[in-house]
């Protein structure tokens, strides 16, 4: 078992009304960021956990998205990063 | 002779580490006598801790043993965690305030929840549930955006805490004057029922009894946070960020669930929360309390990070922590307990008979104290309490003289204005971020009547509760000001058909060693004391918050004032707006010329002069007494007190605070013809109250019984009929949707630009809690 | 007839619930513990509100793991009555055992308000002894409220009846200024197929005694009971 | 000025409590996932804004980190990706 740094992107699905992102984008405006367009906010997960090997950890991490992390009506997940830690 | 050696790695104690810990040169010494050497470095973290202002009253005590704090339902007064009364039928009530103002400066939202997290502690600790929370806020101008983002933060921590552990937040005060800028005021209220014979005390006892850690693990957060509270706010202290304290109101009510249970279990002498200065000060505390001696050994304590030092466990200030003594040999039983809640309990220490304060790190000591005095033995002062010359002729200036604005010629202009001013506006932008109703108790919620009803369950009985302090007029006359706070937050509980019953009290104030501070800070407290006299409304408990200034200066002295008051029939619970078209209004008191003080000269003419009103406490007693008994009698159906922006204000609140349920009202002033105008529309006279009753003649000859001056002033009418004030110059005529429309949208125009900064740091929106 | 009320960790409703079953349908409940596998021979579950879990990741995200929430979707699947209440709405939306989920609200706030519900279903487990299109005046209290599913699935609900509160305003119109939350198609509950579970934001047991603003709660508890007791 | 795509990572600052970290983490060995560490949960955002290049698009969003996206008291951030859009 070699210790893995997973990181894991949870983002709410296109299309679903995003208010979160709306106030972001707004405060920006309000700042003088005039140049920003869209923001999307989402989580950003860092989880450690013992694999064999890179792909294992990987895989369990998707197993822990697919029955925790995300919801799957609402939200999608991408795997970012898997570092030996 | 003493024992503890400096560990290895500890700082040498230099006169430069002395002052960075906040201690005087007298008070070194005073340290050196009593422990006949040189302190450890874990010794002097812990006397700056016990010797700050916070724990230790230093500076303050002396003045607060004036105030009141008997009467025969006063079964804990000040000294415990919280205060209690007995409210009949075998039931008590445990309530305190507390401060969480530099906190909430640095960091809003983390400030403003765990200030409540600690106060619903201290309730519960005595063996209370808690069944109310309340707040009392002061902001700096709502003009400026730091001050937005400040009240943003505060009021979503408040609520994120308080709505995640379940109990309604329902009632409080807010006030907004550029004298808070930069040193908001946060003062969180709790309030809890118990049965009597359930009653517990912070009391160490029993030699041999283990001491316990119970709750959270410790972490390396908000160390020094006791003397952080004891400075002033600067930028340097902006740079000690790292002292923020994270709350977890998830942890809390599991606490809260398994220290009620534990307390009930019998298998505890003494409980009490990890605050202030956190394991020192409340292991000392207990200690003190009991008389006895305590060891503890660090080493034991959960903590959450490796490598943490004897120094940084104790004066640790992790939230969602309690310190338990248990009986000797139930420690398994108290474990158990924990776990079924998930929370880890460690036996630490335990109470020694020897009379001595000892920390260990497994066999080392590390720190130890003689005697079990170790709180109180600090030094007491006795500042210097001088008026400034500046405060005499502010007091003295002629208000009256003051031109009115042009558009003034028009009261309705005015009356609007006033309406729009954030301090007197609708808080409803506040308090429907609040859960007021959790727990089903809750008859009268935030904004509704001039403070929150509860229902006692299993009884007919009911509380009324609410804080307030007007700070402008303490800052004025400190005398008057201190008096008034507390007529004023007993007005506001009897106007729900509540009995005053006693106090808590938070007293904001500036740095004590400047003397025009100390100053206020004595007459207010003396002030205080006259009006809790007259009122029998006896002090239980409160909370000292000094060195709250900013650059400019100190803020207003602010010593808010958390009122209970008792129903003896939930059914009598009133609200303060009109309902029913045809019902007479009555003024009880009298309108006066006053204007010193008001809201009308801050906010329409930026001026804060002259004297405050007048208060007359045997006249507030007697306007008490004699609205309870029109109220007891069936007689009334609404009563509001006049406050902040005067009659006219009071008038147009009782017309459309319920912005659902509107109403208009007819009323003619003509018997105070003689006074100028917009004193009587909108001075600040105390002692009125206004009411509407379908039985005028019962009210009046009730008020006449009392003493206490009554008149018919007007008719309750339809909404569409408009709110008309006649018979002083130009009559007042406006429609009510418009000033519902000014009272309502203020706060939420202001915010509405300040959502989208502080959503965007939103700790939870990364999810967590709502 | 007995109710069981789940005490997740952090609820902080399931005491009002008990109440309201025990003092307002004078029916039995007990409290069942979420480390437990026993629904103690209920025969109606109550997921109740509060916190569960600190609502940490997703509201109602970790509760449906508790232990005794595989019971619960045991005895929902063989035709139990269940019925969730703000977070145990969010918990049944999470367990699956109806369809949807709930997100932040809109306002990006918690409210704490009165709101008027309209009745859209009376053939629930949890509205059958009240009047179709009844208005209802109860408090909401949640952060998490903004009922959110793909358009089809909605859709489907619609045609199924499977709506069975909305948020409306005083004139009885599911309008933007009625949505306390934001949620879609101004969407206050939601049933399962059969009728059998329901789950809902606004509070019924804080709006049973007149003493506390609204009696409006008392027919949804009744409705419990007509089942039974028919 | 070119379309940039920035993606930002704002986390808890270490040592300060993270009670939501922690509950996932309780929850993942709930689940069954013994071999999982600590868990971080911190926001992901994705901000869409137009920018000279790659490196004045970065120094913009580090700016708007600083002023508004991340509270300096209690989270720290880090830029994650810079892409064009
Ligand atoms: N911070 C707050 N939280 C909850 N309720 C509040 C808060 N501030 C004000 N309120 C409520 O708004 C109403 C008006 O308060 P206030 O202006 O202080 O009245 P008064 O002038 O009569 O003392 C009261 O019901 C009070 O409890
Ligand atoms: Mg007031």
């Amino acid at each position: 078992m070699t210790p893995y740094r997973v990181s894991v992107h949870i983002v709410p699905r296109k299309g679903l009304l995003d208010p979160q992102g709306k106030a972001v984008t707004d405060a920006l405006h309000t700042l003088g960021f005039a140049a920003v367009g869209d923001v999307h906010v989402g989580r950003h997960l860092v989880i450690e956990t013992g694999a064999a090997d890179a792909t294992a950890a990987e895989r369990s991490v998707r197993d822990m998205c697919a029955r925790l992390l995300a919801n799957p009506v609402t939200e999608d997940f991408e795997i970012a990063a898997v570092v030996a830690a | 002779m003493t024992t503890a050696v400096p560990r290895p790695g500890d700082p040498v104690i230099t006169p430069a580490l002395v002052a960075e810990h906040g201690l005087t040169t007298d008070e070194y010494d005073r340290l050196v006598r009593m422990l006949d050497r040189t302190p450890t470095f874990t010794e002097l973290g812990i006397i700056s801790a016990l010797w700050s202002e916070h724990c230790s009253y230093k500076h303050s005590r002396p003045v607060l043993r004036t105030l009141p704090t008997s009467a025969p339902w006063v079964l804990q007064g000040p000294g415990e965690n919280a205060g209690v009364i007995s409210i009949g039928d075998g039931l008590a009530v445990a309530f305190k305030i507390e401060s969480h103002n530099h906190p909430s400066a640095v960091e809003p939202y983390q400030g403003a929840a765990t200030g409540v997290g600690g106060i619903l502690r201290d309730v519960f600790t005595m063996g209370a549930r808690p069944i109310a929370m309340l707040n009392s806020l002061r902001f700096g101008s709502l003009e400026t955006p730091r001050v937005r983002y400040l009240v943003a933060g505060v009021v979503k921590g408040i609520g994120d805490y308080g709505n995640c552990v379940g109990i309604p937040t329902v009632a409080g005060d807010v006030m907004f004057d550029a004298a808070y800028e930069g040193n908001p005021l946060v003062n969180a209220m709790c309030v809890g029922v118990l049965r009597e014979d359930e009653l517990i005390r912070a009391k160490a006892e029993g030699v041999g009894n283990p001491v316990i850690a119970v709750g959270a693990r410790t972490g390396r957060d908000g160390i020094h946070g006791a003397s952080f509270a004891s400075e002033d706010l600067s930028e340097e202290n902006e740079a000690k960020r790292p002292r923020v304290q994270v709350g977890d109101p998830f942890t809390e009510k599991l606490l809260l669930e398994a220290s009620l249970e534990l307390i009930r279990s019998g298998h505890i002498v003494a409980i009490q929360d990890m605050g202030a200065a956190g394991l020192t000060s409340s292991s000392a505390e207990m200690a003190e309390r009991g008389d006895v001696g305590v060891t503890i050994d660090t080493l034991k304590v959960p903590v959450r990070e490796a490598g943490m030092t004897p120094y940084e466990i104790l004066l640790s200030e992790s939230q969602e922590r309690m310190l338990v003594v248990a009986k000797r040999g139930h420690d398994a039983q108290v474990k158990a307990i924990l776990t079924k809640w998930d929370l880890t309990a460690e036996v630490i220490g335990e109470v020694i008979a020897e009379p001595v304060y000892r920390v260990t790190e497994g066999d080392r000591v590390v720190a130890e104290f003689p005697g079990t005095r170790l709180v109180t033995d600090c030094p007491q002062y006795h500042p210097e309490a001088t008026e400034s010359a500046a405060a005499v002729a502010r007091r003295a200036r002629d208000v009256h003289a003051i031109a009115p604005l042009a558009a003034e010629a028009d009261p309705a202009w005015t009356l609007e204005r006033l309406l729009q001013a954030p301090t007197i506006a609708s808080k409803q932008w506040i308090h429907r971020q609040y859960d007021s109703t959790v727990r089903t108790n809750t008859v009268i919620g935030p904004g509704a009547a001039d403070a929150a009803v509860l229902r006692i369950r299993g009884t007919k009985r009911a509380l009324a509760v609410k804080t307030d302090c007007n700070g402008r007029y303490v800052f004025l006359d400190p005398r008057v000001g201190g008096r008034i706070a507390v007529a004023e937050a007993a007005r506001n509980v009897a106007c729900t058909g509540a009995t005053p019953r006693a106090i808590t009290n938070c007293l904001n104030f500036g740095n004590p060693k400047k003397p025009e501070v100390f100053f206020q800070f004595r007459e207010a407290v003396y002030g205080m004391g006259d009006a809790c006299r007259a009122l029998e409304t006896p002090v239980t408990g409160g909370n000292v918050s000094l060195y709250n200034e900013n650059p400019q200066g100190a803020v207003y002295p602010t010593p808010t004032i958390g009122m209970v008051g008792v129903l003896e029939d939930a059914a009598h619970a009133t609200r303060l707006t009109f309902s029913e078209p045809g019902d007479a209004i009555v003024l009880l008191g009298e309108n006066t010329d006053e204007l010193g003080g008001s809201e009308y000269l801050a906010w329409v003419h930026g001026v804060v002069a002259g004297a405050p009103p007048a208060c007359d406490l045997g006249g507030e007693k007697r306007l008490i007494d004699a609205l309870l008994a029109a109220i007891r009698g069936g007689h009334v159906r609404s009563a509001h007190d006049c406050s902040e922006g005067g009659i006219a204000v009071a008038l147009a609140e009782c017309c459309m605070a319920d912005r659902d349920r509107p109403t208009g009202a007819r009323v003619d002033l003509a018997p105070w013809r003689a006074l100028p105008e917009r004193a009587v529309l909108f001075g600040e006279a105390q002692g009125r109250v206004l009411l509407s009753t379908a039985d005028a003649p019962a009210v009046l000859a009730l008020a006449r019984s009392h003493g206490v001056p009554a008149r018919v002033i007007g008719e309750v009418l339809t909404a569409e009929h408009g709110l008309r004030i006649a018979g002083l110059g130009r009559e007042l005529n406006v429609s009510v949707s418009r000033i519902a429309e000014a009272y309502h949208e203020a706060l939420p125009r202001a915010m509405a630009r300040a959502v989208a900064e502080s959503v965007t740091r939103d700790p939870a929106l990364a999810g967590g809690t709502a | 007839m007995k109710v069981g009320v789940i005490s997740f960790p952090g609820s902080n409703c399931d005491e009002d619930a008990l109440l309201a079953v025990v003092e307002h349908l004078d029916e039995d409940a007990v409290l069942l513990w979420h480390k437990d596998h026993d629904l103690q021979g209920a025969d109606i579950v109550i997921l109740p509100g509060g916190f569960s879990y600190g609502d940490y990741l997703r509201a109602g995200a970790i509760a449906r793991f508790s232990p005794i929430m595989q019971e619960v979707v045991a005895h929902a699947k063989r035709g139990g009555p269940v019925v969730g209440i703000c977070n145990g709405f969010q918990i049944a939306c999470e367990a699956g055992l109806l369809p949807g989920a709930l997100l932040r609200n809109a306002s990006l706030q918690f409210r704490s308000m009165p709101v008027t519900l309209r009745v859209e279903n009376t053939e629930t487990i949890f509205t059958r002894a009240a009047e179709p299109g009844a208005h209802l005046i109860m408090p909401i209290a949640h952060g998490d409220g903004r009922y959110t599913a793909d358009e089809d699935v909605l859709d489907r609900l619609e045609g199924d009846g499977r709506i069975v509160f909305r948020y409306v305003d005083a004139l009885g119109a599911a309008s933007a200024a009625a949505n306390p939350n934001g949620s879609m198609r101004n969407i206050a509950g939601v049933a399962n197929e059969t009728g059998t579970v329901v789950g809902l934001m606004p509070h019924p047991e804080r709006a049973l005694e007149p003493l506390l603003g609204s009696t409006d709660g008392l027919v949804l508890f009744r409705s419990l009971l007509a089942g039974v007791h028919a």
